[in-house]
Formats: structure tokens, C-alpha cells, sequence
């Protein structure tokens, strides 16, 4: 089960097991969701942009254990960070997922190494990353309704 | 005599392989496709290797051989389902065209604005979406027969299903096995029924024409559509069987060679069925090697397979519902089921689940088995299935357990 | 090196038997459908052998597997045509399915009453009674390229092209070679005609697809469709090529599984090309053989081909050329042709010529070849046709030859 | 070449090449076209019908030697007939072309017997026939126009 060990790290499991920024954001004013057609999965972000930078990020959703963890651990990334540095970050973790080569510099991009062996898991890896790549280029939006 | 089915395994090459990890292959994902046996692999070679040849059209040795096995093929399928007469079998890539046929050709000839066309929340998106197609085209109106039940044991709601059935509805299309949750319906009461206020009815037989034997006179139906690459033949062929005088009114919905009486510059007529629905070159080695299927599963009996998938699904719905934290999608674990069973893990997404199985080679199906609205009504994001068919074996649902009691510890743990 | 192609024969199995009478086959019925080689009957076996599962949705190793090689197909499909994204490429049954395609999808999102659909008198059922269907529903216009020139060299009338190239051409849908006539037309030049009226294009490739380069970028078509089992592959199979930017912009034809993004009760909303447009299981293991037969095709190399079938064509128009009360059409004896020769014999009804020398061991056509309304204009009830491929040879032309001569003397004498 | 050489027995080359009351009939009160729409054969039957009886019967229409012939042998046979003698004179036809089993009494219809071995071939041999036999239920219609 090397593969599979390599796939569910203990770094994704803790992740999906309790996953960080994991709620509704009231304050957001950047919502999109990212589907996953083939399987139905789904993912929410929320972001909070000010001057630029991601001042508050948080997802909601349903989906798979790498889907949640990379999710979660990419809230962790990106909050704080400009538009640029999180294209500069996706950049990255779609490199580690496809090429399987784990950065060192990135212990938790570095979990997910293990996805390029399971080409159809590469969709749930980056679902989230998508949604909230999505949302910076959005314009601002009214907060999302309750 | 039905067969001793675990010596039926020789027959099907793809079963004999080890996977990656030295696994040898658990193969569980029957509902979306079956195997084939080498008597289909072999009825498709040799039909490219000596009989390859355009049909209908032609008077030379190979075009004759290639019509008549074509025509033959379509006579097996009229007695497989004891249709009265082959003209009522139209071979299509599969259930999916079928349906669309039905949905576009009757549809554009038959519904009006305020129409209903009837169908079951448990029906597969292949009969589902080509009814919303068909039914905005025209301002029809689609509704849905509920299911009922708890979560252990749903079913269609028949009373539901009564007020439903108004003189507005024109045709009924339902699923005779779900599936998504393994649920049986009983296609000949549910025909009777839509009859009675003049109702037509389709029968998707996808899941369950490899499984147990279809009597279209007994039943009673007007459409029934299946796929041959799930009852152990080739990809690319399916069927639909319509009644003959239904068929004759039908307009036709691809044009092309093969399906016309006469064509001028701007107008054209059509031969009667089944020609007129097949435009342009059949899948004729598809065909060939679906009437192969079929010789197989009616040597093996298709009562005998169907008592042993209905035997493997139970057995499994028992050994399954000792796992802690499962949930059981369908009838009751002890009640008789079609050959599935789905399931949800407490702490484990599907796809955790998919993925942890292949792992020992086990191969299942996660998602929402394209039944996204009722999975939605069911609050489940998706589940796991794990579909029976005549090569599988007791032995493989312990591995089944014993893999799925491994993955609820691994996500539940710690 | 382009290979010695008698050397060939050996790869088709089919063409090593010998008929009723102890005749070996001479099999010129190509246009109608070619034979495969041992390489694509071995990848179908080896699919259903090895890799057989469902695609898309699973995550198990065999689907994974599946799913890969289908991709693989697709992405073998764009490199063959030189299509900029495998996304372009949509996987029918045929040709004629493509036509339908388009025609039914395109047609209904785009086409106005008084709107032209612009198409030619040489154009198969297949690539005119669609738009029949299509241009009636909506009250568009059918218009027609003139066929001109005397019956042994016949062409599109460029310069009626020209006028009618309306600005109310919505779409200019034309066949690349006859299969009736063997006439080639200039794909690139008829595109860039109908690009200055904002018309867009459709090809019907079937007759060249497995004979020729196609490079769908030069070409400037905006979609393009071929057959699977007239270029060495499977039956059940085909091609759809349409522009990415276009494809996007079409409504679904069919529903169905695998071609949605999100379906609830009353809507849904669709995946991108090519899914979209693939409702339910594909073909997947055809698609598969189809690969198989495009390395095929390409490890002899096109242009090879090409210039082998032509030649035998016009070693053939030769040599019938000289048969007493025959009648040849398309290319004048002499000049280049596509791989067929059409004919009719002064007292031998096509169907009787075919019937005498299938008793010869020939394999050839007769009748109107899917072009009733072409054979009406050239006041011929049928014709006589005798198509090639990479493994027919000059001696079986001389065998043609003797056998017409024969035929010819038979319903001819006394 | 047997089966070639039942196929096209003397009479049927013979009626091929002078095909016997192989014209325009002015004076018809029923016509009737049959199409082969498998290879675009046509036939055009022309009856005059009086009393229950064919008074006259001609034919038209190109398609190949067999369907000639054998329209060509049927206009000769049915000259005369009732609608009832017309049907029977067809169903012993049919049985010759499906069979291959040849009437010693009717030498015409024997020539037909080797069509059996060539199935595709069947509809040639009755296409003439199916349109008497068509024409023979109509109503009478005006002569045809000219
Ligand atoms: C020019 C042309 N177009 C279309 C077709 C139809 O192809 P298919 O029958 O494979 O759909 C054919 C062959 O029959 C053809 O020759
Ligand atoms: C109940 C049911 N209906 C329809 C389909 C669609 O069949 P196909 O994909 O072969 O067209 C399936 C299988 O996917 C099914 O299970």
C-alpha cells in the first residue's frame, strides 16, 4: 500500500479530520463554488479582499478527504497573501500534484505529492484551489445572504 | 441445470490478472459495466475476419453474410425479450440513445404545451435529462412518482404514483432496477397503471436485462431501452424496442443512408421500422457480438443469474451492515434486492473509499451514480456501490467487508 | 520508406479465404466499408482481455486504465486531423451521426426562417437528408451546388458556388470526395469561398479520411466528420471535429450521463465539448480499435496511400475504359481520381453486373449509392462501383476486367 | 457458376431482353408504382380492370434483368385472370423464388427457382408482382394522364 500511504499522509488525514477555516465567512465579499462534475463534490470559498490582499478566507462544502485537507490547508496558505503570491502558490501545488516532485521549502504542498499517482485525484486536490483563484478575479460583492 | 457460476469465471480473460501489489482483481463495478466472455471477444473477430462487410445494401458474398447475421442479431434480441416481431428492435449505441430517441422523435410528434410527461426520482440522468430537452422544446411539463420510505428500505410511492397518473399525462418512463439504491419496481403494475388513463410507458432495462429475463408482452410496455456492454457485450450497442404500431407513427430522428424509401432535393420518405430510426452504417459487429451475449446468458439461464446476483447483493447487505458507522441504501439487509448494494461510510467520503479498495484490488464505484436529485433528497453527497454479477463469488464480499472494516478505521480513527 | 503494399495483405485476415467455387475474395466494395487488420482486431480483444470498465467516473485501476485509453483515442484523433485540442474532437457512431449532429444542434440554436443551408449535388443521404429534417423545422432553405461537365468529368460549378454564396448562407456543408463519382473537391478553397459570406463549413470526410492527409487547420473547415470503419477501424465508430470556440456555444444534443455538470428535477447545465456531446457510456472499446487503425494507417503513411488507391483507380478507368457499351463517371480516364471507378453497362443492370461477379469472387456495389436525387439528374437508375484500398492489387483489376468483359457479353448477346 | 446459371436461366435473358407488354397502358383504370428503395428500382404497373377480371396489363420502369423478367412473365400470366386466380398465381410465385422448389406445371415460374440462393435478390423477382397484386385491391381510378 506504498501508493495509498503516499496519497493519505497523516498531514491530509489530520486535515480532513479537522479541517481549518471550515465555516461560513458573513463578511466575505468573494464567494464561489467550484464543482467537481464527475463525482458531485463541491466547494465554497469565501474570501475577504482588502487593498489587494486576502485579509479572511474560509470554505464550506462537501467532498473527499484530499479534496477537504488541500482545502484547508490552502485557506492556511493564501490568507494574508496578494493575488500574485496566490497565483504563485497554485502554481506550485498544481506542479506537485501533477509532477509528484514535492517541493522542500512546502512541508504541506509536499503531502500531496502522492496525488499525481492517482491522475483522476488530481480534480479533488485543486477543487478549492480553483474556487478561490476564481474569486480573485472577481469584483466585490455584496456579503453573502443568510 | 443452472452452471456451477464459479467455474464460469474461465470465461472471462479479464478476470485472470493480478494488480498492481500482487492483488488479484475484485471486480464490483458491474452496474456500470459487465465482462465479457471469450465467446463475445471471439464472435467479434470473427466477424472482422471473415465476414467484415457493409450491410443492407449489398449482393456480393461478405455484404450477404454481414446482412443476415446483422438480421439475425436483431431476431435474438426480438426473442430475448419476446417482442412479436424484429421490426420492433432498433439497435442504438446504447439505454442513453434509446431514451433520447424516444424523448426527441415521439415527443416532437405527440406532446403539447401543458402535457405531462411522468417519471421516478430515481431515474438515472439518461432518463432524465433527454426528458427535460424534450419537454422545454414543447412547454411539457415533467413530474416526478416520490420515493418512500426510510432510508433502509425506499421504494415508490404508489398512491403518490395514482394521483400523479391525471388524463394530462402521456407517457410514463421509469427504471425498472435503480442503480443507485437496488430497488426493484414491478414494471407490469407500474404499466398497468399508466394504461389505465392512457398513458404510454419506457422501460430503461438497463440494469436489468444481463440480469433476469424480460418478457415485453408480459409486461406490457410500449418502450423498453437497454445497453449491451452491461449484460456482457460490446460497448457501442444497445437496443431499443418499441411496439410495431407505435414505431410506424413515430417521425424519424437521424436522417441519413439506410433510412429512407426515396430521397429529392428537398423532401424524402422513410421505410417503415426499425430501418427508419437506423440512419447511416449500424455498429454491425456490436450487434453480432451482443447476440453472442445473449446465446451466453440464456445457456447459463437467465432465472439462475439472477438468483445468484439477488444472493451475492443479500449476502452482502448482511455482511456489510455489521461494519460500524455504515449506512445501507435500499431494501432492508434480509429482504430480497437486486444484484447491488450502496452504502455510505460515517467518516470516509466515497472517493476515500473507491481508492482505499482499489488499493486491495477491489474495484467499486463512488459519486452519485448519476442521481444527483436523489441524492440530494437523500441528504447524501454520494455512496459507494458495489454491483454483483455472474462471475463473483461469495469469497470476494468477505475481501469486500474486510477492506471496508480497514477504511472506516483508517478515516475514523486516531 | 512507403511499404511494398502486397506485402500488406498478409496484416487482413479477411482477405484469406476463398469463396463459394473455390474463388479467392477480390474485395472492391471499399467505400463501402474497409477491412481491419490483425492490429485492430487484436486491440479490441486486448481491451476486453485486459482494461474493460466504464470511464470518467471511476477511480478503480481497470476504469483508470479505460478512461486513459479513451483519452489517449481522442487525443490520437487530434493529432491525425492536426486539430488544435483533443476538446475538438467528439466521438460518434459514424459519420452520419456527426452530420446529425450538427445539424440538429447547431441548426436549432442557429438557423432562422429564410436562412440557406448551402450543400451540393453530390452530397451521400448522409450529408443531406439531416439537413433536410433540420432545415424544414425551422424554415430555412435548402440550396444546391450544381454538378457540371459532361458525364465522364464531372465538378462543382464554381462559379454558381459564387452566386449562391449568399450572405443569407448560414452554413456550406459539402462532401470531400464523391463516393459516387470519385470527384475530389478543394476542402481549403470551398471553406475560404464560403468564410468571405461568414458561412461556416462542414466536411463530410468519409471518403477521405483513411486515404489521405487531413489537416483540419489548413483546411479551415469548421467542423469535419468521418467514419470509423471506412479507414480500417471498427464499425460503431466516428468522428466529429468541430472549432473549440463553436463547439462551446452549442446546446446539447443528447442527455444522459457523463454530459452534465449539475442536473436537478426541472434543469440541468452541461460539461464543455467534447462531454457534452457524448452522452451515456461511449464506445469505448471502437474508440479504442480506432487508435489502432490510425497507427496503422500512419505507420504506411498517408500520402502513400493516397497516391496507391488513386492509382489502381486510374489503372482501372483504364482498363474498363476499353469494355464495349461501358459507361464511366467522374475523372476523365487519364486523369487523377479518388481510390473508385463508377460505371454502368449498356445491357447489365448494376444489380446483375454485381450478382455475376460475385460469382467471380468480386466484391463490388450497385445500386444509387446513397445519392438518389444525383442519379436522377445524371438519368442513370444505378451504377456499377469499384472502390480500393491499401490491399487490392493491379492483377485484381485485371480479374475486374475480365469479369465485365465476361458480363457484358452475357446480357449483351445473342 | 451453377447457381449463377440457375439464376439467369434462358427464358429470364430472354424476357430481359424483349420484355413482353412493356408499355404505357392509355386505357388502365389502376396504376400502381413499386419502389426497391434498397437500390432505386422502380416499376409501374398498369391494369384495366373489367368485371373482376384483367382485362389488360402492362408495365414500366427500369430495374434489373430479374425484376424485367419476371414482370415481363406476370403480365403474360395474369392476362385474364380474377383477383382471386391473380393471388394464387402470386402465392405459387412466391413459393418458387423462397423455396427453390420448381411447378412442373408452370415452366415460366420454374425459370425463377434458383433465385432462392441469392435471398437479396428476392425482392427483384417480386417487385412487379407486389404492384399488380396492390393495384388489384384499389378502387378504379380515371385513365392515367398523358
Ligand atoms: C461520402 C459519404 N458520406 C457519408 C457516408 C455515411 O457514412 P456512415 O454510413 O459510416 O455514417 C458515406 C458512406 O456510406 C459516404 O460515402
Ligand atoms: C438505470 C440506468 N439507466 C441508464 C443507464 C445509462 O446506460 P448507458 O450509459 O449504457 O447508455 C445506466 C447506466 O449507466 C443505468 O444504470
Amino acid at each position: 500500500m506504498s501508493d495509498f500511504d503516499d496519497l493519505y499522509r497523516d498531514i491530509i488525514l489530520d486535515h480532513n479530520r479537522r479541517p481549518r477555516n471550515r465555516r461560513r465567512l458573513p463578511t466575505a465579499n468573494r464567494v464561489v463554488t467550484a464543482d467537481n462534475p464527475t463525482c458531485g463534490d463541491n466547494c465554497t470559498v469565501y474570501l475577504r479582499v482588502e487593498g489587494g490582499r486576502i485579509a479572511e478566507i474560509s470554505f464550506e462544502g462537501s467532498s473527499c478527504a484530499i479534496s477537504q485537507a488541500s482545502t484547508s490547508i490552502m485557506t492556511s496558505q493564501l490568507k494574508g497573501k496578494t493575488v500574485a503570491e496566490a497565483e504563485a502558490a497554485f502554481a506550485k501545488f498544481k506542479n506537485v500534484v501533477t509532477t509528484g516532485r514535492a517541493p522542500e521549502d512546502e512541508p504541506e504542498q509536499a503531502a500531496f505529492a502522492g496525488v499525481h499517482a492517482f491522475p483522476a485525484r488530481i480534480k479533488c486536490a485543486t477543487l478549492g484551489w480553483h474556487a478561490a483563484l476564481e474569486a480573485l478575479q472577481q469584483p466585490d460583492q455584496p456579503p453573502p445572504a443568510s | 441445470m443452472p452452471a456451477d457460476f464459479s467455474l464460469l469465471r474461465a470465461d472471462f480473460p479479464v478476470l485472470h490478472q493480478t494488480l498492481a501489489g500482487g492483488r488479484p482483481l475484485v471486480y464490483l463495478d458491474n452496474a456500470a459495466t459487465t465482462h465479457k466472455p471469450r465467446a463475445v471477444i471471439d464472435a467479434l473477430s470473427r466477424f472482422y475476419e471473415r465476414d467484415n462487410s457493409n450491410v443492407h445494401r449489398g449482393l456480393h458474398a461478405l455484404s450477404m453474410r454481414a446482412t443476415d447475421s446483422y438480421g439475425a442479431a436483431r431476431a435474438r434480441v426480438a426473442k430475448f425479450i419476446n417482442a412479436a416481431d424484429p421490426a420492433e428492435i432498433i439497435f442504438t449505441r446504447g439505454t442513453t440513445e434509446g431514451v433520447n430517441l424516444v424523448a426527441q422523435s415521439w415527443c416532437a410528434a405527440n406532446l403539447k404545451p401543458g402535457d405531462v410527461v411522468l417519471l421516478t426520482e430515481m431515474e438515472h440522468h439518461s432518463n432524465l435529462v433527454p426528458w427535460q430537452l424534450a419537454a422545454h422544446r414543447v412547454g411539457a411539463t415533467l413530474r416526478f412518482v416520490p420515493i418512500v420510505g426510510d432510508n433502509a428500505e425506499l421504494g415508490l410511492d404508489l398512491d403518490a404514483l395514482d394521483r400523479l397518473l391525471t388524463p394530462q399525462v402521456k407517457i410514463f418512463a421509469f427504471t425498472h432496477i435503480s442503480n443507485t439504491l437496488g430497488v426493484t419496481n414491478n414494471v407490469a403494475d407500474l404499466c398497468a397503471r399508466a394504461r389505465r388513463v392512457g398513458a404510454l410507458t419506457l422501460v430503461d432495462a438497463a440494469q436489468s436485462a444481463g440480469h433476469e429475463p424480460l418478457d415485453v408482452r408480459a409486461l406490457g410496455c410500449d418502450f423498453l431501452v437497454f445497453s449491451g456492454h452491461k449484460m456482457a457485450g460490446p460497448t457501442g450497442i444497445g437496443v431499443l424496442y418499441g411496439r410495431r404500431a407505435l414505431l410506424d407513427t413515430l417521425p424519424p430522428w437521424q436522417g441519413g443512408g439506410g433510412m429512407i424509401a426515396n430521397v429529392d432535393w428537398q423532401e424524402s420518405t422513410w421505410k417503415p421500422a426499425p430501418e427508419r430510426f437506423e440512419a447511416g452504417t449500424p455498429n454491425v459487429a456490436d450487434a453480432i457480438g451482443l447476440h453472442a451475449a445473449m446465446d451466453y446468458l440464456d445457456t447459463l439461464g437467465r432465472p439462475a443469474i439472477a438468483a445468484h446476483d439477488g444472493t451475492l447483493a443479500s449476502c452482502a447487505a448482511v455482511a456489510l451492515a455489521e461494519i460500524p458507522g455504515i449506512r445501507l441504501l435500499g431494501p432492508r439487509p434480509g429482504s430480497p434486492r437486486a444484484g447491488l448494494v450502496s452504502f455510505a461510510l460515517k467518516d470516509a467520503h466515497a472517493h476515500d473509499v473507491v481508492t482505499f479498495a482499489d488499493q486491495d484490488g477491489i474495484a467499486l464505484r463512488g459519486g452519485h451514480h448519476c442521481n444527483q436529485p436523489l441524492m440530494r433528497k437523500l441528504g447524501l453527497p454520494s455512496t459507494v456501490r458495489a454491483s454483483f454479477y455472474l462471475y463473483n463469488t461469495e469469497a470476494e464480499i468477505v475481501t469486500l467487508a474486510a477492506s471496508l472494516r480497514r477504511i472506516q478505521k483508517f478515516f475514523g480513527g486516531a
